[in-house]
Parts: C-alpha cells; structure tokens; sequence
C-alpha cells in the first residue's frame, strides 16, 4: 500500500491483450443463417426478384419433400441408393484400409502401389461409366464398384499415412518386450493408426453419396441419384433440389455418425 | 447492319441445314451474324436457350424441353426431323445375345430390358410407342449416354434400343448387335426433331425468327435435294457430303464420315414445317406418363404462327 | 517499474486455480514462484503479463516503464514460442517490427542482443537447426530486444537436458550480474529457484494459495551448486512441498 | 573376458529384434509395377484373352497419344484445359483459403458457414450442371465456376483445419509481445496454417482435375474433358484411355508441383 | 545374466556414433552412462536391448536368463511409451498376453507390480487422465512384470518435473533396495547418476567413446541429496563434462 501511495497517478491496472483467437460454438448461428438463406430465397422467388428459372421456391421444394415422403416414394429411392452406398462403401473402404495397411507397412507393397494410386486419384470416375458398364455390368454390381473404386483411393491414402504417423516409440517399445511382429501390427500400429483411418472415412463417404449421382447414371430406375437425374433431365428444380437436400442431408447425418464412432473409438484421445 | 445470333447445334446430320445455311451464307444474306455453338447433348442446348446463351435450337422433344417451356423460357416454332415411311430412318435394335436367343422383332423385346438415356427421352417415346403397338412391356434402364448404351448393347447387357440409322447401320455390320425394325413402322410421320428458340425471340423479336426459318429453311432444301430426294445429282451430293463431314465427324477420316453421312440422311421438313399431330402425341405421351403437368398444352410448348403446319 | 498483485483470485470456469494472492514484485531482482503440479504458476504469471483476466482482485504496475522500454511485462516461454518458419533474426525481428524503429536502430538492437547472448554466428540458422539450449538463448535474447521493465519466465528451463541447464543458469546469472533486471520465475526445480531467486515464494496445491516467502540473501555470483546455505533452504523448501508435490502428482487429469 | 569363460556355453550375441517398420523408398518398383500392367494388358488384348470392349490395346492407346501430340490437337485440348483448372482453382481455392482463414478466427463465421460448407460438401456438383448453365451460361464461366465451387469446399475445410491447428503458444507469445491482431494473423496465423493449406491444396486439385470432365459437359468443343465424354459417347476406348492417361498424368504432375511448393514454402520443417 | 560390449562400434549412413565401446554390465547393480547430448548414450541402450544392430564389436549376454524371466532384456523409455488406448492395466497385459500364461497367472503378476509400484487404486485409469510421474511408474511396473535380468532405463526422468523426478527416485531407489535389479540407466542428469548409480560412465561427445568410470561405495539407501561425497562427485562430473555439454549444444543438428 505503501508502494501504491509513492507512484501515485502512474498505478495502473496491466493492460489485457491475451484472449482470442480461439472461436467458440455459437449456438443456433448455424441455423439461423440457413433460415435467413431460406426466406431469402421465398422472398427472391415469390417477389418474381429470382426467376423460377434460377431457384425453385423453397416452400415448393419442402412440399416435393413432403410429397415424397407421404406418398411413401421415398424410401422407394432410399432404399437402394442407400444399400448401395453401404455395400460399395464397405468394400472400397474395407480393400482401402487393407491396402492402405499393406502400404504403410512393407516396403516393396509401397514402392509398387503408391505410384499406381497417385496415377488413380485424379482419374475421373465419370469418364469411366462406359467401361463399367462392360467390366461390370449395368446391374447393381457397376453401382457398387464405382463407389468401391471411388471410396477405396481416398481411403489407401488416408490410411498408409495413419500407419506411418504412428508412434514408431510404440512399436520400439513393443519390440522391446518381444511381441511378435502380428501382435506389433494388431495392438498398436492398427490402433494408432485408427484416428487417421477414421478421418479418412469421412471424406471417403462423402466421396461415395457424391458418387452416388454417378453410380445411378447407369440404368437405375430409383435411387436418389436417378431421381436427382430425372428431375435435372425434365429441369423440374423442385424434385432437382428436393433430391440434392436428400443427399446433402444423408452427408450430414453420415458425418454425424463417423462422429459417433470416434468418440466410442477413440474415447482415449481427449 | 447483321443481327447477332447464336445457334445451337450438335455433331449429328439432323442439323445439316443450320450448317448448310452457315456455309453457304444463307444467313448472312438473311442479315444474320450467325455464330454455332456445339453441345454433346440436346438437354444443356435447351437450358442454353433458356439462359439467353443460345437463340436458336434443335431438339427432340424432351421432358426438360417441354418443362422449360412451361416455366416460359422456350418455344418450339417448327420441324426440323422427321420419319417418313420409305426413306431410311431410325431403327429398332437387338443386341447379338437377344438376337441369338429369338429376338428378331420389336414384339419379341416384350419383358426384356430396353435401353434409354433418360426418362422423358426421345428413345424413351419411341419405345413406349412401340410397346403399346405390340402390347407388350418393356424393363426401362436409363444409361444417359449413348456411348454407355452403345457398350451395354455391345456386352449383351441391355436387349433393345432405337437410334438414327447410320449408328444402327454401323453397329450392325460389326456383328454385335441386330437391326430389328423400322420406328417408322410405328411411328408413321413421327416429328423426330423441332426447332426452338427462347418465347422472348417469339414474341419481340419476330422479325429475327422468321430470318432465320427463312434462312434455315433454304438449308433445308439444300440438304433433302442433295441427300434425301437426291433430285440434284451426283456433284451435288459430294458437294454437300464434303460440307457437312468436317462438322459431323471433325475427327474421323472424310471417306468414312461420307459414307456415316449418306446413311444417316433422313427427312428434313421443307419450310420447317411441324407434323403437329405427332407433337401433339408426345406431349400427350409425357402426360399419360406423368412427367408434366396435366395443365400443359400444345400452346404452351408450341408457337406455331411461324411456320406450316402439316 | 514494479508489479503488485492485490487480492487475485481466478477459477477456469468451476476449477478454482488461484486465491487471494497478494504480492509485490520488487524491481531489479529475481522472484521465483515454485510450487506443486497444477497449484497455478503459469495462471499466475500469465495475469501478471495481462494474457488473462484476473477473477478477483487487481493487477497493478506501479509506477510508468523506464524510457527505451518497447514492451513492459515480457515473456520467456517452457517451450521457447519460437516461430519455425523465421531464423534466429527473423524471431528477433519480429518483436520489433510493429515498432517501426528506424532500419539501423533495430538491426543495432538485434546485434546487440545477439552478441549478449552469444547467438552471434547462429544468426541466419532456423529453430529446427538449434539444440533446446540454444533455442532458449534466442528466446531470452528476443525477450532482451525489447528491453522488457519485468521478465516473466515460465519454467524456461524445464524443457532442457540437465546438463544444458546448468549452463543456461549460469548464462542468465551472467546476464543479471551484468545488468540486472526484474524478474519473476516460475519453476518446479528447487535447485534452480534457491540458484536464481533472490525471492521465493511457495505456492500451496490448487487452489494456489502463498504458503511461505523465503529470502535468499546470498549475491547470485556467490552462489554455487553444493554451497551449504543453498542446500539448507532447498532442503526446507522440499521438505514444505514434498506432499503436496505427491498428492499433486497422483491426481487423475479428469477422472 | 574372464566372465566369458565363467559363463561357457550358456554366451551368446544379444539376439537382435529391432528394425522393420520403416517402408523404404524401393526405387524402380513402382515404374515395374506400371510396365508389368501395362504388358500384361498388350499381352492380353493380343492373345484376344481379354476382349477388344473390356480394355484398349495398350500399344494403340501410345499411338493416340502419339497422334494427338503429332497433329498439334494434344494442345488444342490442353490450352483450354488447363486454363479452366487454373482459373477455376484459382478462384475457389483463394475464396476457400480466405473463408476458412475466416472461419478460423471469428467465432460468428465458424458458427454460420460450418454448417453451410458441412451442408455443402457433400453436394454432387454434376447434378447441378443445368442450374449452373442458367446460372452462369454456357461459356467458360460456367465451367470456372463449376471447378470453383468443387475446390472450395475441401479447401475451406483444410484451411480451418489448419488455422485450428496453428499453435496457440505462438499465438500467446505474439500478444505478449503486444503485436497488433494484424501482426499475429498474417505474421504467426498464415505462415503457421501454411502445411495444413498446401495438403489440402493438393486434395483440393486433384478435386479439380476430377471435376474438368463434368464442367467440359457444359457445351465445350475442346479439353481433355470434353476428348474424354465424346470418345466415351463413341465407345472408342483408346481415346479414352488416352484422355484418361492425360488427366492422371496431369495429376501426378500437379501433385508433384504441390511437393515442390511444399518443398520451398516449408523449408523451415524438416 | 551380465552383459558384455566388446568393441562396439556403431554409426548412422555416415554420421560415426559410437566408437570401440567395452564394457562389462555386472548384475544387480545400477550401471549409469552420462555424456553430453547426442553422444550416442540411447544407441548404446538400443544395442544392449537388442534393438539396433552394432555395425562393429559385439553384445554379448552371458549366462542364461533367471527362470521365470519373460524378457531379460527390458527398456524404460523417456517418453513413457504406453499405449493411449489402453488403461494401466492392459498396459501391462500387452506385454503378458505373447506369452500366453494362464490367466490367474498374469492376473496375478499384474496386481504384484502394480501394488509394487502402488498403483492399484489406477488400474482401471488410461493413460491421459495420469501425471507424467504416474505415466512413467506404469511404465516401470510394466518392465517389472516380465521380470527382466537387466532393466534398460533411457532417461526416465527426463520428461519429469523436478518434483516428480525427486519422487520417482525414491521410488527407484525402494524398488532396488527391497529387490536389487541389474539396470543400465541413461542420464544427462549428474544429480540422477549420483544418486541411484553404483558406477557412472561417462562418454565423451560424438562419437562416443568412454572417457571415464567412477565407483560410487555407498549404499543407495544411504545416498541423500547434499550428501558431501555424492556433491564432491557431482561436481568432479561436471567439471569434466562442462567444456563438451556446451560444445554439443551449440552444434547445429543439420547443417
Ligand atoms: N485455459 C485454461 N482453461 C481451463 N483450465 C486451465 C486453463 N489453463 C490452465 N488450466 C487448469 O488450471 C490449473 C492450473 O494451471 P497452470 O498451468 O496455471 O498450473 P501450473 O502450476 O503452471 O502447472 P504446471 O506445473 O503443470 O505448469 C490446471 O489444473 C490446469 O488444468
Ligand atoms: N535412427 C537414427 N538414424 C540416424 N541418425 C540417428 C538415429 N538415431 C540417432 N541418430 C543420431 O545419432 C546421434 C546419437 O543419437 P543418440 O540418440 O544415441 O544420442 P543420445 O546421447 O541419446 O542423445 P540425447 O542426449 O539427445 O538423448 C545423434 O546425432 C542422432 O541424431
Ligand atoms: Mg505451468
Ligand atoms: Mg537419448
């Protein structure tokens, strides 16, 4: 106190300068921006300000939505665009990882596979449609080879990078006790590597539903990607956007669920 | 002082007479600065003239052609296509595997998969047509592109389509697949292709609309008297062959685009004129199939003060 | 320039990390803040340098920084908080260049600090390249540069190997003798708080509470690893922290 | 030496168990890799072991390939291109590097745009193709927009990613050294989120090559992707092929560039 | 068992670590090797554990493994190295479950250790929710478990707080004394190596050769910090070390 009373004016509280740059969740942010977004595009639309060339109405597209779900229409194109998902997805992932691990793990696998995937990536999966066709048949089998083909790229390359960013301490130290080289692999390089293997699944699966589009191109009758098809070929923007909401919020949901699976799978990460 | 145009078009003979009347300045002499633009599908063509793109078009009749008519963006003002019994035109196929299993004609396609590029499209028109003449069912699958068609033909993996005839021609000399009968047989007068342009050209800027049927329809004349009717001689028809090549096959060698050409020469309507009892079909067609509104009319896709009416 | 700390008390949300802290912080001399795992030495520091807002309490200087002083209340970092991507230069630079200082001032105050640190010919080399010690060196002559009226250094040493240790402790005793300057060091090594503090204050487990101030009299040159008095108070001081440090120590991270 | 003789028979060398788990650079196996394939196909498509439809002679694919280099129409396609992918890339990268800088740093922004991008991603960009003819015509910025509207999603995830990451002890040290806000996002921000942009830079490219074949479906004449759809429409699958061989080499080659950048512009890491 | 290094020599591509190493590891007692940074102390370990190869010279183990020893040779590692996905106790099965022991067995081996380490009330804890401290004596209680002939130790303490670090080696030092283990123990820490080692070698800087072996007589037990004779050896120690510590640090790592 003392002190105070002999620097008299110059005492001053430290200035503050830390905080910041740290952006925390703002609730409900998200969603009003869709609702402005929205009524935006009501307003646009109903005032004759869009054209209904431009954007359907919202109101209209909502009502498609509705509509194809009260008619039950729905899960008529559900139903098997999401199977195909599933089962195209499972084995481009599952061959994925599987590569991605061999990869990550011997040398000659890498030497020869890496260059071939790289050559692969950037290949556009559309241009290929007439020669899934022949390899694969027009069939559900084609649908599912190229999410497959799709999938199985992202997820190789998602994987060996998980593999080799695993704690080469960890696998010392299982050395160390003389585990085998099978245990080495099962106990720690595949758990280590499982946050790597994770994230890339979700880009591996948006990749599939915007794949899916692509799949049904080849003789799918329903499916939301045909119903997408449809509507863009006859330009009704109602169903167009009503089909493209669908997808946007499989890929919402699908998101939500890796989600899931890391907080049950990685529970020991904070 | 020429007005500018742009005109939409693809790699296909059916649109011979906007490159004949390119080539020959039969636009130029309408006082029309014309300018192609090329598509690989007749559905973004149609978006196109919606978007103020394109002026002027050639296309089926299509479910999105008729949709955006409907939205008020685009008006079908003549014929351009037509099947006419006794001149070579589209033809029902079989792939090698039906054929060898007793597909030999349309009616035998009953129950089995026949292809189209979409719902709502010209091959989907033809074959429900057919379908209903024969009483028979067909299993559609959509392939959107003819090459996805044409591989799937090719394997044995869908059992029928119809295309234009030199395709037909060209794919059944290679053995794979079977020519099996004539759209014409079933589709008598069938209004194949229209000419179309956006309703703002229909409605102010008329005058421009009838230069340029006035100029397309001289290409029209040009094109059937060389390939179709065949009335101008010999030097005639190697004249227009060597026109259009280089616009239908820009890759291919000029003898065997000649020969593709020839084959694929099928009626243009003189004057653009438009068969409206088969447009009148179509969009009944589309109706019955539940791809456009009920609400929809001849009037609304048609503007038929423009050209004959057969 | 002095610092004081009048009441402060601050929790993180429901963790209770410090309370009724009263403190002054002399100038020109060195004060060591030690204390068990997690008890809020670096919260403390931290409200000391105006990076965090005190709950409770008042932060005060007293009294206006000496003139030529570019940035009152300076840190030095556990980690060094070098930035990769610039060379030694580069990081010294960086402290400087919102000051808009002439060209020749601060390429004078960079050599000079350099030179005081001995990081002369490390002057074009990236962190990477640089041993800890060294990168501790670059950190204190970045701090050095902007002629700070108080140091705040949070275990600036705890990072390095033992042996690199001893020799930055001697630099730092070096560079105080020389000039001195006021200093508040946060550490948990007592060996190196009896070495450097002429002040040092014992902090309680979480919350932190002040549970002992110990002055060492003993001039910072005479003092030396093995020296009877510093033994005797680093032995008092472990003695005061030893249980703490092992209930600290047990305690799960969140349940 | 008197413990060896002590110990007789029971001494022996430490057994070694270390080593492994380090896949090393096997130079030439890939180039092996691809030649074996690639004979094993002319090998094939000659012995009519796989049939003409299922795969192009290799040898006919090099002779297209040589034909369009020859004839001068390799350039013809890639001038157009390669102007799409740059402008295109161009534009959603730098839209999508300064979004996600943005969402980065501003809590607001996080909250509206997260959810929107999430929303936006998995958006199949081909089924918007006739909305994106009306919306920016048929010439060549329907095409920029279409590959911009594809590469910026993926980079506005990277970006924030890596803004996320940026060390937040770099950032406190700035502000205790009392740099303006300006200072720390341009000096500690950009420079430190730089290895997260440029990886997704190349993710976000190899997006770019992959969507030229659907922005060349809106009315182009030439481009590889245009090359690409009229061959697939022709079913003539050595221009296919060759079309294909360009983009994946066009890929391997951006993504090589991308190495060579991180090269330069990380030089700081290891 | 003992183990033996004749000759050993060892270097990475080109860059020479370790030059003509002998050296005898005599049982049940703590050998600790100090030396500046990157003299090649952790190579040197790696060798002994059979981890890396030696390019010249040989390892040599010498006699047989006890009876009931399911890996003689054993690291502890600076950083720890558990598994983050596995709590404390499969930690310790990880290294069980190769050997395929009956279940009551291991069970009961794990329980041993782990009250041996008094880590029983954190069995069932993953790793992140542990101090370092507690990190480090899962680690030990996992070497512990497959009962090695000589524990291999690479700065254990290094990652500690020097707090925790005081703890840990009482416990060490508790462990020895209730049942003396053979430890080869790397440090930079002279403090460490005074204190827990019956003989330090020293290694001279890279390559890393050994410049000197002092016998530490008194009883581990009996060792307290500020002991005069630990103090004289400390000292001596750093004196001879001091000149190379500081040469190592100011190398830059590359180029
Ligand atoms: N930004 C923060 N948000 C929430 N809790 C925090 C934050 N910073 C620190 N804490 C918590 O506050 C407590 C005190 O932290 P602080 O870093 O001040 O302790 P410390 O004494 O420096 O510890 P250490 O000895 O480990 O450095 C700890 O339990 C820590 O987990
Ligand atoms: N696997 C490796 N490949 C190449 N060089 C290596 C490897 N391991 C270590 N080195 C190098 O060998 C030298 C000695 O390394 P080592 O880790 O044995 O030293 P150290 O004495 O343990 O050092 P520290 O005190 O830093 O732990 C160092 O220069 C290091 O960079
Ligand atoms: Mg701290
Ligand atoms: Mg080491």
């Amino acid at each position: 106190m003392a002190d105070l009373a002999r620097h008299g004016a110059a005492t001053r509280p430290v200035p503050f300068r830390g905080g910041g740059f740290a952006p925390s969740a703002r609730r409900g942010v998200g969603l009003a921006v869709f609702v402005a977004l929205i009524l935006l595009a009501e307003w646009g639309t109903r005032s004759g300000w869009i054209s209904p060339l431009t954007l359907p109405r919202p109101s209209d597209v909502l009502a498609t939505l509705v509509d194809l779900w009260t008619s039950g229409r729905l899960w008529e194109h559900l139903v098997p665009s999401l199977s195909r998902l599933a089962v195209g997805a499972v084995i481009g992932v599952g061959l994925g990882v599987a590569t991605g691990v061999m990869i990550g793990l011997f040398s000659y696998v890498r030497a020869g596979l890496v260059p071939l995937v790289a050559a692969l990536f950037p290949v556009p999966k559309i241009a290929l449609l007439p020669l899934f066709v022949i390899w694969f048949g027009i069939d559900e089998s084609s649908k599912y080879a190229l999410i497959a083909f799709g999938t199985f790229t992202p997820t190789v390359v998602a994987t060996y990078g998980a593999v080799d960013n695993v704690d080469r301490g960890l696998i010392r130290m299982g050395q160390s006790f003389g585990l085998s080289w099978w245990s080495i692999v099962r106990k720690i390089v595949l758990p280590g590597a499982m946050p790597g293997i994770l994230s890339g699944l979700r880009i591996s699966l948006a990749i599939a539903i915007i794949l899916l589009v692509a799949a049904e191109m080849l003789g799918a009758q329903h499916g939301i990607g045909a119903y997408i098809l449809q509507a863009g070929s006859l330009y009704d923007l109602e169903k167009l956007f009503a089909g493209v909401t669908i997808l946007s919020l499989l890929g919402v949901l699908i998101s939500f669920a890796v989600g899931q699976a890391e907080r049950v799978l990685l529970r020991w990460r904070r | 002082q020429d007005r500018k145009i742009v005109v939409g078009a693809l790699r296909l003979t059916s649109h011979a007479a906007s490159f004949v009347a390119m080539e020959r300045g039969y636009f130029r002499e309408a006082g029309l600065d014309a300018e192609l633009r090329f598509f690989d599908a007749a559905q973004p063509m149609a978006v196109a003239i919606a978007s103020g793109d394109v002026d002027f078009g050639i296309t089926a009749i299509t479910g999105g052609l008729i949709s955006l008519a409907e939205k008020g963006a685009v008006k079908v003002i003549g014929g351009a296509l037509q099947e006419e019994k006794g001149i070579d035109g589209q033809k029902f196929l079989a792939s090698d595997a039906a054929f060898q299993a007793g597909v030999k004609t349309p009616k035998d396609l009953g129950g089995k998969r026949y292809a189209v590029t979409q719902p709502g499209s010209s091959f989907h028109y033809m074959g429900a047509k057919m379908a209903a003449a024969e009483g028979i069912e067909l299993e559609y699958v959509p392939l959107q592109k003819v090459g996805a068609i044409i591989g799937a033909m090719k394997s044995g993996q869908v059992d029928g389509w119809s295309i234009v005839p030199h395709i037909a021609k060209a794919l059944d000399g290679s053995g794979a697949v079977h020519i099996i009968g004539d759209v014409a047989d079933y589709l008598p007068d069938y209004q194949v292709t229209t000419v179309f342009t956006s309703l703002d050209n229909t409605v102010n800027e008329r005058p421009l609309t009838e230069d340029f049927l006035k100029a397309f329809s001289k290409g029209v004349a040009d094109y059937n008297a060389a390939l179709v009717d065949r009335t101008a001689g010999e030097e005639a028809q190697q004249k227009m062959l060597d026109l259009l090549a280089p616009y239908v096959y820009p890759d291919d060698a000029p003898e065997k685009a000649k020969t593709s050409i020839l084959n694929g020469a099928m009626r243009l309507n003189e004057n653009a004129g438009l068969t409206t009892a088969s447009v009148q079909d179509q969009i009944d067609w589309f109706k019955a199939e539940g791809m456009i509104k009920d609400t929809i009319g001849f009037d609304t896709v048609v503007d038929s003060s423009f050209a004959p009416v057969l | 320039m002095d610092l004081s700390l009048q009441g402060v008390g601050h929790a993180y949300s429901d963790l209770e990390v410090l309370r009724d802290i009263s403190l002054e912080i002399p100038g020109g001399r060195i004060l060591c803040i030690v204390g068990p795992s997690g008890c809020g030495k670096s919260t403390l520091l931290r409200l000391l340098g105006g990076l965090e807002k005190p709950d409770r309490g008042r932060v005060l200087q007293l009294g206006a920084p000496p003139a030529g002083c570019l940035n009152p209340l300076t840190f030095v970092f556990q980690d060094f908080a070098l930035l990769p991507w610039r060379t030694v230069e580069g990081n010294l630079s960086l402290v400087l260049e919102d000051h808009r200082l002439p060209k020749a001032e601060a390429e004078q105050i960079i050599a000079d600090v350099l030179a005081r640190t001995r990081l002369s010919e490390f002057r074009t080399a990236l962190p990477r390249q640089l041993s800890g010690g060294m990168k501790q060196r670059v950190a204190i002559a970045r701090a050095l540069a902007v002629t700070p009226a108080v140091m705040l250094l949070d275990e600036p040493l705890s990072a390095l190997d033992a042996q690199t240790r001893e020799l930055l402790m001697d630099d730092l005793v070096a560079l105080w003798t020389r000039a001195p300057f006021t200093a508040v060091y946060v550490t948990h090594n007592l060996a190196e708080a009896v070495r450097l503090g002429h002040r040092i204050v014992v902090l309680s487990r979480r919350p932190g509470r002040i549970a002992e101030v110990v002055d060492i009299d003993l001039p910072l040159d005479a003092r030396e690893t093995g020296s009877a008095e510093l033994e005797r108070h680093q032995k008092r001081l472990w003695s005061l922290m030893r249980d703490e440090a092992r209930a600290a120590d047990a305690e799960l991270v969140d349940g």
